[in-house]
């Protein structure tokens, strides 16, 4: 991916905001990844007309109308699908995908593996705070099996909770991170990181949901960075998510893989195709 | 041969599925189009992939031909096999003639009650006569001799058809073709087809690929899609052309991600396309509905089978009308085209494209298994200078408003890269500026704009095919055309004068167009291929009809006939 | 206080989200039901989860209500955060009166433009005279004490509300109450409640309680549903109620998912039912229509919201009729039902999914925002018998046909664990015995059927509701019907009598039933909440009204008011 | 589970089938999972009525209808969700569910995930075939990157492929199998055992088809066995998974895990909910 840079001073995150007021709640962790979006953009510099900001529905997915670069604020579970079909269509531009751990990993599941295998070049943030926070406080696919506020699942899910990143692995990302938005210094260095990665790039940022879940506001006592640097031993990875709690922060796993983009050229014309046609 | 001369003929090859009859179909097409011929082949088969029922229905003609007769001249079978499962597909009268044989076992029962005179031929003995034979060859030099075919010409299109698979192939299958056209029946046909035809240039395509190159044409560059039949074979033709002029296609993991992603493309400034059919476009209707909100131009092009839920795959029905009319949850206006026959496959994809580029309107175009998958053999359809605007953009200045309020309804679009047109795309009802709104105020705007821009386009005289004349009017849509046309043509003939009213435009309705094609007539006549008459109550829903409304609608898989509809004209006319 | 009596008054209380408006309203609900009365609070709040734009739009009444008035007597602020985002939703006039804190900073223009009457009230400081005082308590005891109410039975409701978090919380919000009840008020409201309600007994419950109350009264013992605002509430107020009766509900991975599952477990012999709103309903079209084809009962009851797409989710609209009646690929029957009310959300969803199994038949139960996410003060809804048999069983005796061609279209199914019924459902189109099949005889025997089952039921005199008389008809369908009936009572007080015909069947249509009701009809206006006039055109598509027709149709967020539809009639009636 | 032993004589495979002749192509791998099929369920004696067959659509998908259990050819994609909506409904019933590729990892990815995470008692037998059958010939998420033989993906599809495993590992399933049609016999067992296994099972059932993939009629000559047992070690299986081509069969892994199944019991009644709402 080549980085338009627009101008040779400091540019400030701010650039990237647009005047928008957020709908999130006070002390949402959305504001945090928000946050760190925009200070990933000013680090690298990139022009805001060549990045795209897609998502789907959620709290979490109303990010990119706070932004100021291009956005789409799509359907609930899709954004993964409407960014794959912008970047097939042009390459050129820096596609980054936003939304929840509902919208991702239970409506969007399939989109999600799909588009780790796919390895496309672009970077995907779950904005994870296991809830739904947008439908009033069901439980995702990251909440833990005991949580019983949601009267949906009034005894606990009984569900193991997916882990992002082991789904992410076993499907064929290329880079595979984890950061928290109690950090979005830590996770704004991440995003680059992630963003300059040549495939697909997940991002899980834990970033809680104080209406819902408020006793995830504990994470700031509890979330640390992993002890290891990334990897690209992808048995290494497997076995490092699968000790740690979920609570450690850090790039888990990246490697050089083969990035998907559609094969193109000019060699041909609609006049010819129409002869085939002649008898 | 002593027959008498036909303008046209219907013949029938039966084989199971591997035995090759479409490929001789395929190959009697052409040598058709050799004489100044026109044609249609239609391919009845069933869900079995291998060793399945299977048959090339052909019409051969000195006419243009866009729908099978009522009936059928000559069945010639390879074998048996399933054959009860489409036999009512292949009518038959004492006047046609069978050709079946022995070795094939007795002629079903559902075949031979038709009191059809019955030629028994060794088709597979003359095959094994020769090294490597093949019996649908025999059965095409059978054939090719007694429609007059040019016996060098034959020769150098089956050549031409199997180079690509080695020499050996090529020659055993003119060593077979050679036996089959030495062959002498004891009962010849009683009819051949009358010589010349006309010399104009020929085309021998089928409506996948028509719509296929509608959609170059229209400006497609992308597609993402996901293989269901009768739709697959558009993607397959698309996918190495859109390679080829600097596009592309993406083979998604599901039908969901398949609209989405044709709506990234688009919102990116490519035009973009998908093709499906009905499970598929059901599965499609969210992201329709967003495209529809965001004003994001997307076409899908769904070739109905039949229906509901997984239905009859590999048979064409009409039924997919309502769920591309109504579809959509929410107030959603879009664009419904319909394809009336191959050729118009063209045109009427290209339009899509052109209308839903220009409106910002997601459009679905409707084609069928039966137009899909059939190869039709035509005059080279002409290319129409559209006069439609391509997509309005937006323009690097002052405060962009994506969603602006215009008088047209079409507010221009920024395109990603541009430099000062930064805006969010929403789903969400909106203010101009693209900021989510709940406010009435804005949500009426912004209703009232989405159904502006579609209802204020000039759509000119391309609404419908309009024909003929008199008091009474056949009122017909997409493929049910050919056999209207052709139904009109006869009563005409008989000195019957009827209006032959043929949609291609469904959303928006045409009320005034209509209006004015109907003016002075006293009896319509509706034409379907639906149980529920879904066209039906359409045309009740939108147009105001206020004269005595008759329903011709039958349910697939046996497509309208001509026939039928002067018979049912007939009857109370 | 010295007022005048009023038979109804229309209060709204806002405030931001979290300020307990709601829970304000809800008491003052419990209050009216003390003195016999009736109410409706509809809820309007925005997308923001805490700190947006909240109000309760409350009427209380000596007389059942069943819709918002045309105006507010009353507004009572908390603050006006937002507040212009619903300023249209709360007309008021010269006659109102609007009570706000001076502390919450200037009137928006929006609201004092109204040029009601003010009186300036610190409530919050009023709150802060109290330990833990509460703003929305002292509004509370004001608007109690203005209305006549009880002061110890609305301790005694407070006390029973806020039993559950603690008596601090209880002490406080009782002493907040206390110093709202002994405000003097400068400029006391004009007009009070008449007392003298009635003594019947009452239900306050919301319509998506209403419908999940149906739900479980028809049979349904098995739920798989997503959560989809403004549905969720049904889904949460069934999964400890279907645990308890032996039954259960399953949160989904997506509504793919969910109405698969539903279909599976009625395979499995238990009444199921899932619930959505139109994004949810879109992705459900798919498995309905296997629902359809395989013959197996399903309830499907779809909270409509503000669309196209993701829309405004959470107000009201009509608009997902087209998707509910025509949304599936294929010739599909099927059943749509509309709850008028909030009493009709429990019978027509017990009456929906009675029909549904009778007939294995595939329903749809719209509802919408307004309905579901109200609460009423009702009379307690009688329960009536309803005379449909259980769904038609297989015994155990002779070879089994799954789809056997019965005379009324229903075929007793055979229920896993059944010793010789084995058979394999199917969405591909079947025979008798559910083998595949592409035969034109079987495909049409089989559509014949699933439209006979449901065109011969005889839906009695439930397909609508029906009154007045008069030679001037109003038609409506679902939640419209509470401002028609009322709009249809104004004008009888006024002596115009008219008749109202409120739909409650959609599909299969009532063309008998409607023709009769519409003996004598000159004149007929359609009402409903959509822009693109979705059920006047499904009335012109069904049935024969061949009279002047005019349509009083708009979208959403405002709902239609009784006063709106009764200027119409009065227009060129 | 129980299962309901009908007879104390040896059970045929032959009483699981129907009289419906496959619509498959002659020599097409679907014919011995069916075999294989039949065999485990006589192998169980399970009685015909008690055994439900749930499918997708494709060849594959075809199955139930040649079987005499209960069965429910549903849409592409969703025979999962059918599934467990049978089983929440039904629990004394063993429930099965066959289908292609492509219906299980493609459009259906989302169930296959959620269903591992679910863990109900069920049993899936993914027939693998690495193509589309049904739909003639197109590309499978389980199809090699340079099989250039669809015209949709006429450069090969360019993508690493699902290993359907290792997605299943990490989405949670707790029996992982991988079989072969040509040896129904292995198969036959490795179904009986995913049976009984108390949980969701899934079986990976390579079932060649000539049709579209010619080539792979050669894979009578390069399956083999794993050289290990199975594991209960998530990471050992994953390992394992990884090191493998693709082309081992055998138990891969097996656990005891939570097994789901929805909260249920006889303590209210309609009247007492109504009571709720009298004021
Ligand atoms: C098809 C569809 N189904 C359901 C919904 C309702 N819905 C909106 S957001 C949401 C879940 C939000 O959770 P998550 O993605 O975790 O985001 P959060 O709000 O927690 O940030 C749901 C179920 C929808 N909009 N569309
Ligand atoms: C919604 C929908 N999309 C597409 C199809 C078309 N379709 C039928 S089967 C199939 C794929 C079959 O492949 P697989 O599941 O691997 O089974 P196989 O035929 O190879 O056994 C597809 C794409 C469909 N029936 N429904
Ligand atoms: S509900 Fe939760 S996730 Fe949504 S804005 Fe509020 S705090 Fe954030
Ligand atoms: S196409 Fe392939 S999978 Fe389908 S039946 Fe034929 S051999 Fe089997
Ligand atoms: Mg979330
Ligand atoms: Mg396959």
């Amino acid at each position: 991916m080549e980085h338009t840079v627009k101008v040779a001073n400091p540019i400030k995150p701010k650039q990237y905001k647009s005047a928008i007021k957020p709908v999130w709640c006070p002390g949402c962790g959305h504001y945090a990844v928000l946050n760190a979006i925009t200070k990933a953009l000013a680090q690298l510099a990139l022009a805001n007309e060549q990045v795209a900001l897609l998502s789907g529905i959620g709290c979490s997915s109303r990010v990119p109308a706070y932004t100021s670069v291009y956005g789409f604020h799509g359907i609930h579970g899709r954004a993964l699908a409407l960014a794959s079909g912008l970047k097939a269509a042009r390459p050129e531009l820096t596609v980054l995908v936003a939304g929840g751990d509902g919208d991702g990993l239970s409506i969007g599941g399939n989109h999600f593996i799909h588009a780790c295998r796919r390895n496309m070049d672009m970077t995907y943030i779950i904005m994870d705070n296991e809830v739904y926070g947008m439908t009033k406080g069901q439980a995702s696919p990251t909440t833990a099996p005991d949580w019983t506020k949601s009267k949906l699942t009034p005894h606990g899910t009984g569900l193991r909770p997916f882990q992002p990143a082991a789904l992410a692995l076993a499907a064929g990302a290329s880079f595979i991170a984890r950061g928290f938005s109690g950090d979005p210094n830590g996770l704004a260095r991440m995003l680059v990181a992630a963003i300059e990665h040549k495939g697909f790039s997940v991002v899980q940022a834990l970033s809680p949901c104080p209406t819902f879940r408020p006793e995830h506001m504990d994470w700031k006592h509890q979330i640390r960075a992993f002890e290891h640097d990334s990897t690209g031993d992808a048995i290494l990875a497997a076995q490092r998510i699968q000790a740690d709690d979920g609570q450690s922060t850090g790039i888990i796993y990246q490697r050089e893989l083969p990035v998907w983009q559609p094969i193109t050229r000019n060699s041909g014309s609609i006049d010819q195709f129409e002869q085939e046609f002649c008898v | 041969m002593p027959s008498t001369q036909r303008q046209d003929l219907s013949i029938a090859i039966t084989g199971s599925g591997g035995a090759g009859v479409v490929s001789a179909g395929t190959l009697l097409l052409d040598m058709a189009a050799e004489l100044g011929h026109y044609g249609l082949m239609r391919k009845a088969y069933g869900p079995q992939i291998r060793g399945g029922e299977s048959a090339a229905l052909l019409r051969l003609s000195t006419r243009p031909v866009h729908c099978m007769d009522d009936g059928f001249d000559l069945l010639l079978a390879l074998d048996w096999q399933n054959t009860d499962r489409f036999a009512a597909e292949i009518p038959l009268s004492a006047d046609s003639l069978i050709i079946a044989d022995p070795a094939a076992g007795e002629i079903p029962a559902a075949i031979s009650q038709s009191g059809a005179q019955i030629e028994p031929l060794p088709l597979k003995a003359l095959a094994g006569e020769t090294e490597g034979g093949r019996a649908n060859m025999v059965a095409l030099g059978l054939l090719a001799r007694w429609l007059g075919f040019d016996h060098s010409a034959a020769q150098a299109l089956i050549g031409a058809a199997y180079a690509g698979k080695g020499e050996t192939i090529v020659s055993n299958s003119l060593a077979s073709f050679e036996r089959g056209f030495d062959t002498v029946l004891k009962h010849p046909p009683a009819q051949v087809l009358s010589t010349g035809g006309s010399a104009a240039p020929r085309w021998q395509l089928s409506g996948n690929e028509g719509c296929g190159l509608g959609a170059l044409r229209g400006g497609v560059r992308f597609a993402a899609a996901y293989p269901i039949t009768p739709a697959s074979e558009m993607l397959e033709w698309l996918a190495p052309r859109l390679e080829q002029l600097g596009g592309s296609l993406l083979q998604a993991e599901d039908e969901l991600a398949s609209i989405n992603m044709v709506i990234g493309a688009s919102y990116g400034g490519v035009p973009a396309m998908t093709a499906t059919s009905g499970p598929g476009l059901a599965l499609m209707l969210e992201g329709f509905g967003l495209a529809i909100a965001s004003e994001t131009p997307v076409v899908v092009v769904n070739v109905m089978r039949g229906g509901p839920s997984t239905g009859i795959p590999t048979k064409s029905e009409q039924t997919d009308l309502n769920i591309a009319l109504y579809g959509m949850h929410g107030d959603a206006p879009h664009l419904v085209l319909a394809a009336l026959d191959t050729a118009d496959c063209v045109f009427c994809t290209e339009w899509a494209v052109r209308l839903s580029e220009a409106l910002q309107a997601a459009a679905i175009v409707l084609s069928d298994q039966g137009l899909a998958q059939s190869r039709a053999l035509i005059d080279q359809p002409e290319r129409r200078a559209l006069q439609i605007p391509p997509r309005s953009l937006a323009t690097d200045d002052g405060p962009y408003l994506r969603y602006a309020l215009t008088e047209d309804g079409v507010s221009p679009m920024a395109i990603p890269g541009l430099e000062n047109g930064m805006y969010t795309a929403d789903g969400l009802e909106h203010a101009q500026s693209g900021k989510p709104s709940s406010a009435a105020a804005d949500h009426s705007a912004q209703l009232d704009k989405r159904q502006r821009k579609l209802e204020n386009h000039d759509y000119g005289a391309d609404w419908a095919e309009t024909s003929g004349g008199g008091d009474t009017a056949i009122i017909t849509w997409g493929s049910s055309t050919g056999a209207a046309r052709e139904a009109r043509q006869r009563l005409a003939e008989a000195g019957h004068e009827v209006r032959l009213i043929s949609m291609r435009l469904l959303l928006p309705a045409s009320v005034e167009a209509m209006n004015k094609a109907l003016e002075g007539v006293g009896r319509i006549v509706v034409v379907e291929q639906s149980h529920s008459q879904q066209f039906y109550h359409y045309l009740r829903a939108y147009y105001d009809l206020d004269v005595a409304i008759e329903v011709l609608a039958r349910p697939g898989p046996l497509p309208i006939t001509p026939g039928e509809i002067v018979n049912r004209i007939l009857q109370q006319g």
